[in-house]
C-alpha cells in the first residue's frame, strides 16, 4: 500500500515538475506577452496542482492536507487574477514587453 | 555567572535611567495622537522634566562615585538589556536637556500653530520629532547593549532626516535624501559589526563584551565596520559630504540640534566602542587613523568654510572641522596623560554643542531679519542687531579656541596631552585649525561690525536673541569648569585602568 | 554531496544571481521585480537556517510589503530612468568601488568561515527563562519579554516613519488622505480578487498572530498579513485610505507602542521594574500587548506604502 | 560545508553586491534596492550566528532571530521613508537625483564621492 502511494507521489510530483519546466520554457521562448501568459498560467496551475496531489498522501494530518489544498486554491485565485490584469494591460497598451 | 551578577547589581536609583528615554517617547506618541497645538505644549512641558531627570542622574552618580546601572524587565544581560550611566553619559544628558529647550523656545515663532488651532504640517512634525531626537539621544547616552544602541541610531535617523527638508524646497529634499542614505549605510555597517560580535561572544552587553574581547579577526572586522558606519553618521572627513547641505538647509532651530547634538550621538558611540568595548585591543594604529582623519577634517573643513558664500553653509562647514577635533582625543587617551585627553575631547563635544547651537540660532535670526544669509551682504548688520552678533561672536570664540571659552579649555587640554605624549603633529594641526577658524569668522564679523546699518526686514525679537546669547554664554562659562567637573567625567571611565598597563 | 546539500548550493547560487540582477539590471523596474523574487528566495534560505519566524517575516515584510512599495515607486518614477551623463561614474571610480566591495566580501567571508561550528549561544538561557513568560515560542519571548525594550522602541520607529513620510506632503494636503480615491466602478477582476481574498487573508493573519505564542508566527507576521489584505482592498479601490487627520487612524498608529510602553511603566509599579511582567500574569499581558501591536502593524505598513497625503482634507 | 556556512557566504556576497550598488548607481531607487540587499546580507550573517548557536533543543539561537525580525521591520520603514523622499523630489524637480543644486557645494565632490 505504502509503496503504491510512494509511486503515486513520485509520478504526480514528477509530472508537476515537468509542467513547471514546460511553463518556464514557454515563458522564456514564446514571442509575445499573451502567449507567454498562456504558457505560464496553464502550466503553473496544472504543475502546482499535480505537486499538491502528490504531496497529499504524505500529509501528516487532515488539517495539513486541507492546508495544501488551500494553498493550491489561493494560488489559482492569485494566478487567474494576475493573468487577467496582465492580459487587460496588454490589450490596452499594446503587446510591448 | 557570578562575575556577571556583580556587574548588574541594580544600583540605587537605577530605575531613573529608563525615564529620560520613556518620557519623551511617550511625548512623541501623545503629540502625534493629539496633534495641533498639543504637540508644542507637550514638547515644551516635558523639557524641564527631562532636565530634572538629567540632573538627578548626574547627582546620583556624583554622590556614589559609581556608574548607575539598571536591568530592564528583570532579564539580566546577556539575555536581557541593561542601561548604564557614567560621568560622560550624565554630562551629555545635561547638555542635551539644556540645548533642547533653547531650540524649542527659539522655534516657537517659526513653528506656531495658528490661533484657530488648525493643525499645520511643519509644527506638528517639528515638535514631534524634536522629542524623538531627545528620546534617541538619551538612549544612546544610556544604552548598555549594542543592538539596543542600533535601535537608538535608527530612532535618531528617523527623527533627524525629515527635519532637514521641513520646508520642502527641492534642494532640501535632495539634502535630506543624501543624509538618509549616509545614515542608513552607517546603521547597516554598525549592525553588521554587531552580528559578528554576537557570533564571536554570544553577548552584546558592553561590560560583558569588554571582559571577553580578544584581538581576533572577527573583532577587528567588527570594529572596522562599526567604526566606519558610525563615522559616516558623525560626518568625519571624508564621509562629511552629506552634512553641509543638510545642516545648512534645515530650519535654524533644527540645524542647532542637528549640528550641536545629533552628530555627537554617533561620536559618543565611537567613544563607547573604543574605550568601553574594545579597550583590550592593541589600538594604537586605528586610533592614529581616527586622529589623522580628524586632522584632515579640521584642515579641509576650515578651508572649505573659508570659501563659503552663505553664513549657514559656513557654519555647517565649521562643524565638519570641529568634529575633527573630537577625534584627536583617541591616540592620546591611553597613557598617563589619558585623563587630560579624555576631558579635552568631552569638553570639545560640550563646548561645540553650545557654541554651534548658538551660532545656528544667530544665523537664523540674521537670515530672517535681512531676508538672506549671504556673507557679502552682511555689511553693518552687526550694528543693527548687536545681541545676535554678540552671540555669534562668543560662539566663535569656542571654535577658534580663544580664552575664555569651553573651546579654549578643550583645545588646551588636548594640546597639553599631545605635547606630553610627544605627538606634536596634533598640536600643530590644532593651531592651524584655530587660525583658519579665526579667518572664516573674521570674514563674517569684520564687515558686519563696520559699514552702514542695513535696513532690516524686521528686527529680531529680543527673547530669541537672548536664547542664542544664553547658549553662547554657556559655551564661554565652560571655560570656568572646576576641577571637580573633570573628576566627575572620569567616573566609570574604563580607560583609567588601561592607563596602568 | 547529498541531495539536500545540492539544493542548498543551488539555492545559494540562485539567490546570488537574482541579487546580482537587481544591481545590474538595465532598468529600475526590472531590477525591482528582481528584488521581489529575491525576497521570496531569501525566505527559503531562512527556512534552511531553521528560522521559520524570520522566514515568515522576510516573506511578508521583506519581500511582500517592501515589494509593493518599491514596484509602486518604480512605476511612478518611469521617465526618470535615464541617468544624466554628468552623473554616470567613470570607469576608474567603478573599479575602485568594485575593489572596495571585494575587499569587504573577502574579509567577511573569511570571518564567516572562521566562526566555530558550535558558536556561543543564548539558547539555553532563553529556554531556562521561557516558562516565566508562559510562551512556547522562544523567538516571541525574545521579542516581547527578554528584549521587549528593543521591540517597543522599534514600534516608535514605525510611528516616526509615518510622521516622516507624511511630513513630505504639500502643506495644502496636510490632514488629507494618501493614495487613490475610492473608485466609482472598481476594476472588476481586482475587486473580485480582493473580495475573495481579504476574508481568508484576515483569518490567516489572525491565526498566524495567535499561534505565534507557541509556534512560529506572531505579531509582526500576522500584522503584515493583515496589512497586505488592507492594501489589496485599497489597490482594488474598493475603499480608500483614511484621512491623515482622522483621530481613529492616529490612535491605531500609536496603539501598539503606547500599550507596550504603558505596560512597561506599569511593570515598574506592580512587578518591581520597567518592562517586568508580574509572575503568573505574563502570558495574558503579553497577548494583550501583542494584540495591539498586531493591529498597529496592520495599519502602519499600508500607511507607509501609501505615502504622504495627496488630497485636500475634507472638513 | 554546512548550509549555515553557505548562507553566511551568500550573506557576505550580498553585502558586497549591495555596497557596489550603493556606491556605483546614481539613481536613488537603485540605491534603495542596494541598501535592502546589504540589509538582507547582514541579516543572513545574524542567521548563521543563530544557526551555529543551536542548543538546548532549539535548532537555532532565538535571540539573533528576534533581532533580525526587528531589523527587517526597521529596514522596511527606512525604505518607505527613502522612497517617499525620492518620489517627492521627482515631483518637485522632474528628476530623481542626489546632486544638490550647483552653488550649494563645491564642484569637486560630485556623485562619485558617495
Amino acid at each position: 500500500m505504502s509503496l503504491a502511494l510512494d509511486l503515486f507521489s513520485i509520478a504526480a510530483i514528477s509530472a508537476g515538475v515537468f509542467f513547471f519546466l514546460a511553463g518556464t520554457v514557454g515563458l522564456l521562448r514564446f514571442p509575445d506577452a499573451l502567449s507567454r501568459l498562456h504558457a505560464l498560467t496553464k502550466a503553473d496551475n496544472l504543475g502546482l496542482g499535480l505537486i499538491v496531489l502528490g504531496l497529499l498522501p504524505r500529509a501528516e494530518s487532515l488539517l495539513a492536507a486541507l492546508m495544501l489544498v488551500a494553498i493550491w486554491a489561493l494560488v489559482q485565485l492569485a494566478g487567474a487574477t494576475a493573468a487577467q490584469l496582465i492580459g487587460r494591460a496588454v490589450r490596452r497598451k499594446g503587446p510591448a514587453i | 555567572m557570578t562575575e556577571g551578577a556583580s556587574a548588574f547589581a541594580a544600583t540605587a536609583g537605577g530605575s531613573l535611567l529608563a525615564l529620560p528615554i520613556l518620557v519623551p517617547a511617550a511625548g512623541v506618541l501623545l503629540s502625534f495622537l493629539l496633534g495641533g497645538r498639543q504637540a508644542e505644549r507637550i514638547a515644551l512641558a516635558l523639557m524641564p522634566v527631562q532636565f530634572g531627570f538629567a540632573v538627578a542622574i548626574a547627582s546620583l552618580i556624583w554622590r556614589s562615585g559609581q556608574p548607575l546601572v539598571y536591568v530592564l524587565g528583570g532579564y539580566a544581560p546577556p539575555l536581557g538589556i541593561a542601561l548604564r550611566a557614567d560621568g560622560f553619559s550624565a554630562v551629555m544628558l545635561v547638555t542635551t536637556s539644556l540645548i533642547m529647550p533653547a531650540a524649542g523656545l527659539y522655534a516657537r515663532t517659526n513653528f506656531a500653530t495658528p490661533n484657530d488651532g488648525t493643525e499645520r504640517r511643519a509644527p506638528l512634525v517639528f515638535w514631534t520629532l524634536l522629542q524623538a531626537i531627545q528620546a534617541a539621544l538619551s538612549l544612546i547616552f544610556l544604552g548598555g547593549d549594542l543592538f539596543n544602541l542600533y535601535v537608538a541610531l535608527e530612532l535618531l535617523t528617523f527623527a533627524a532626516a525629515p527635519l532637514v527638508c521641513l520646508d520642502g524646497r527641492p534642494e532640501t529634499l535632495a539634502a535630506a535624501l543624501r543624509y538618509l542614505m549616509f545614515a542608513l549605510f552607517g546603521a547597516l555597517f554598525y549592525l553588521l559589526g554587531v552580528a559578528l560580535l554576537y557570533g564571536a561572544y554570544g553577548t552584546l552587553d558592553i561590560v560583558l563584551l569588554s571582559r571577553q574581547i580578544r584581538a581576533e579577526p572577527a573583532v577587528w572586522l567588527a570594529a572596522g565596520l562599526m567604526t566606519a558606519g558610525l563615522l559616516a553618521k558623525t560626518a568625519l572627513f571624508p564621509l562629511h559630504l552629506w552634512l553641509p547641505p543638510a545642516h545648512a538647509n534645515a530650519p535654524a532651530a533644527a540645524s542647532a540640534v542637528l549640528s550641536g547634538l545629533v552628530v555627537k550621538g554617533s561620536f559618543f558611540l565611537i567613544v563607547r566602542l573604543w574605550f568601553n568595548v574594545l579597550p583590550a585591543l592593541p589600538n594604537a594604529v586605528p586610533e592614529a587613523i581616527l586622529a589623522a582623519l580628524g586632522s584632515a577634517a579640521i584642515l579641509a573643513g576650515s578651508a572649505l568654510a573659508l570659501r563659503q558664500e552663505r553664513l549657514k553653509l559656513l557654519i555647517a562647514y565649521s562643524t565638519v572641522a570641529q568634529i575633527g577635533y573630537l577625534f584627536l582625543m583617541f591616540p592620546l587617551a591611553s597613557g598617563p596623560w589619558s585623563a587630560e585627553a579624555f576631558s579635552g575631547g568631552v569638553m570639545q563635544a560640550l563646548s561645540h554643542a553650545f557654541a554651534k547651537a548658538a551660532m545656528f540660532l544667530s544665523a537664523g535670526l540674521i537670515a530672517e531679519s535681512l531676508g538672506h544669509d549671504r556673507i557679502a551682504g552682511l555689511g553693518g548688520a552687526g550694528r543693527a542687531m548687536p545681541v545676535t552678533f554678540l552671540a555669534l561672536g562668543l560662539g566663535g570664540l569656542s571654535l577658534m579656541g580663544l580664552p575664555p571659552s569651553g573651546g579654549f579649555a578643550a583645545k588646551w587640554l588636548l594640546m597639553k596631552a599631545s605635547i606630553e605624549a610627544g605627538q606634536w603633529v596634533w598640536a600643530v594641526v590644532m593651531l592651524a585649525g584655530g587660525l583658519l577658524a579665526g579667518g572664516y569668522l573674521y570674514r563674517v564679523l569684520a564687515p558686519a561690525l563696520s559699514g552702514n546699518r542695513p535696513q532690516l526686514k524686521s528686527p529680531p525679537r529680543r527673547s530669541r536673541e537672548n536664547v542664542a546669547l544664553a547658549l553662547a554664554l554657556a559655551a564661554v562659562l565652560l571655560a570656568f569648569a572646576p576641577p571637580t567637573f573633570f573628576a566627575f567625567l572620569q567616573i566609570g571611565r574604563p580607560a583609567a585602568g588601561a592607563a596602568l598597563r | 554531496m547529498s541531495v539536500l546539500q545540492a539544493l542548498d548550493v543551488g539555492l545559494a547560487l540562485l539567490v546570488f544571481a537574482v541579487a546580482a540582477w537587481t544591481v545590474f539590471a538595465p532598468g529600475p523596474f526590472a531590477a525591482t521585480v528582481g528584488y521581489v523574487v529575491y525576497g521570496l528566495l531569501l525566505s527559503l534560505v531562512w527556512i534552511r537556517l531553521f528560522a521559520v519566524d524570520v522566514a515568515l517575516t522576510e516573506a511578508a515584510i521583506g519581500s511582500g510589503v517592501t515589494g509593493v512599495l518599491l514596484i509602486g515607486a518604480a512605476a511612478r518614477l518611469r521617465g526618470a530612468e535615464t541617468t544624466p551623463a554628468e552623473e554616470a561614474l567613470t570607469g576608474l571610480t567603478r573599479l575602485f568601488a568594485a575593489g572596495l566591495c571585494l575587499l569587504v566580501v573577502a574579509a567577511l567571508a573569511a570571518v564567516v568561515l572562521l566562526l566555530p561550528d558550535q558558536g556561543p549561544t543564548l539558547a539555553p538561557q532563553s529556554m531556562e527563562r521561557l516558562p516565566e513568560t508562559g510562551l512556547g515560542n522562544p523567538v516571541t519571548a525574545v521579542l516581547i519579554a527578554f528584549r521587549s525594550f528593543d521591540t517597543m522602541l522599534e514600534k516608535v520607529v514605525l510611528v516616526l516613519g509615518v510622521v516622516g513620510v507624511w511630513s513630505l506632503a504639500a502643506d495644502r494636503y496636510w490632514g488629507g488622505a494618501p493614495g487613490e480615491a475610492r473608485a466609482e466602478r472598481p476594476e472588476p477582476t481586482l475587486a473580485f480578487f480582493a473580495q475573495m481574498l481579504a476574508p481568508i487573508g484576515i483569518l490567516v493573519g489572525v491565526h498566524v498572530f495567535w499561534v505565534g505564542a507557541d509556534e512560529p508566527g506572531g505579531a509582526f507576521q500576522g500584522g503584515a498579513i493583515l496589512a497586505a489584505m488592507w492594501m489589496i482592498v485599497m489597490m482594488a479601490r474598493l475603499t480608500e485610505a483614511p484621512q491623515a487627520s482622522a483621530f481613529w487612524l492616529r490612535l491605531a498608529l500609536i496603539a501598539g507602542p503606547a500599550v507596550f510602553l504603558a505596560a512597561g511603566v506599569a511593570g515598574a509599579v506592580v512587578a518591581g521594574g520597567f518592562f517586568a511582567y508580574p509572575p503568573g500574569l505574563a502570558k495574558p499581558l503579553i497577548l494583550f500587548i501583542e494584540t495591539f501591536m498586531t493591529f498597529t502593524i496592520a495599519v502602519t505598513l499600508p500607511m507607509l506604502v501609501a505615502g504622504p497625503p495627496r488630497r485636500e482634507p475634507r472638513r | 560545508m554546512s548550509s549555515a556556512t553557505l548562507a553566511g557566504l551568500v550573506g557576505a556576497a550580498l553585502v558586497g553586491l549591495g555596497l557596489y550598488g550603493v556606491i556605483a548607481d546614481p539613481q536613488p531607487l537603485r540605491k534603495i534596492l542596494a541598501f535592502n540587499l546589504i540589509g538582507s546580507g547582514v541579516f543572513l550573517v545574524f542567521g548563521i550566528v543563530a544557526r551555529k548557536g543551536a542548543a538546548a533543543g532549539l535548532s537555532a539561537d532565538p535571540v539573533p532571530q528576534g533581532m533580525v525580525i526587528t531589523g527587517i521591520v526597521v529596514a522596511f520603514a527606512a525604505s518607505a521613508l527613502a522612497v517617499a523622499l525620492t518620489l517627492r523630489l521627482f515631483e518637485e524637480t522632474g528628476r530623481a537625483t542626489l546632486r544638490p543644486d550647483a552653488g550649494t557645494k563645491p564642484p569637486d565632490d560630485g556623485a562619485d564621492a558617495e
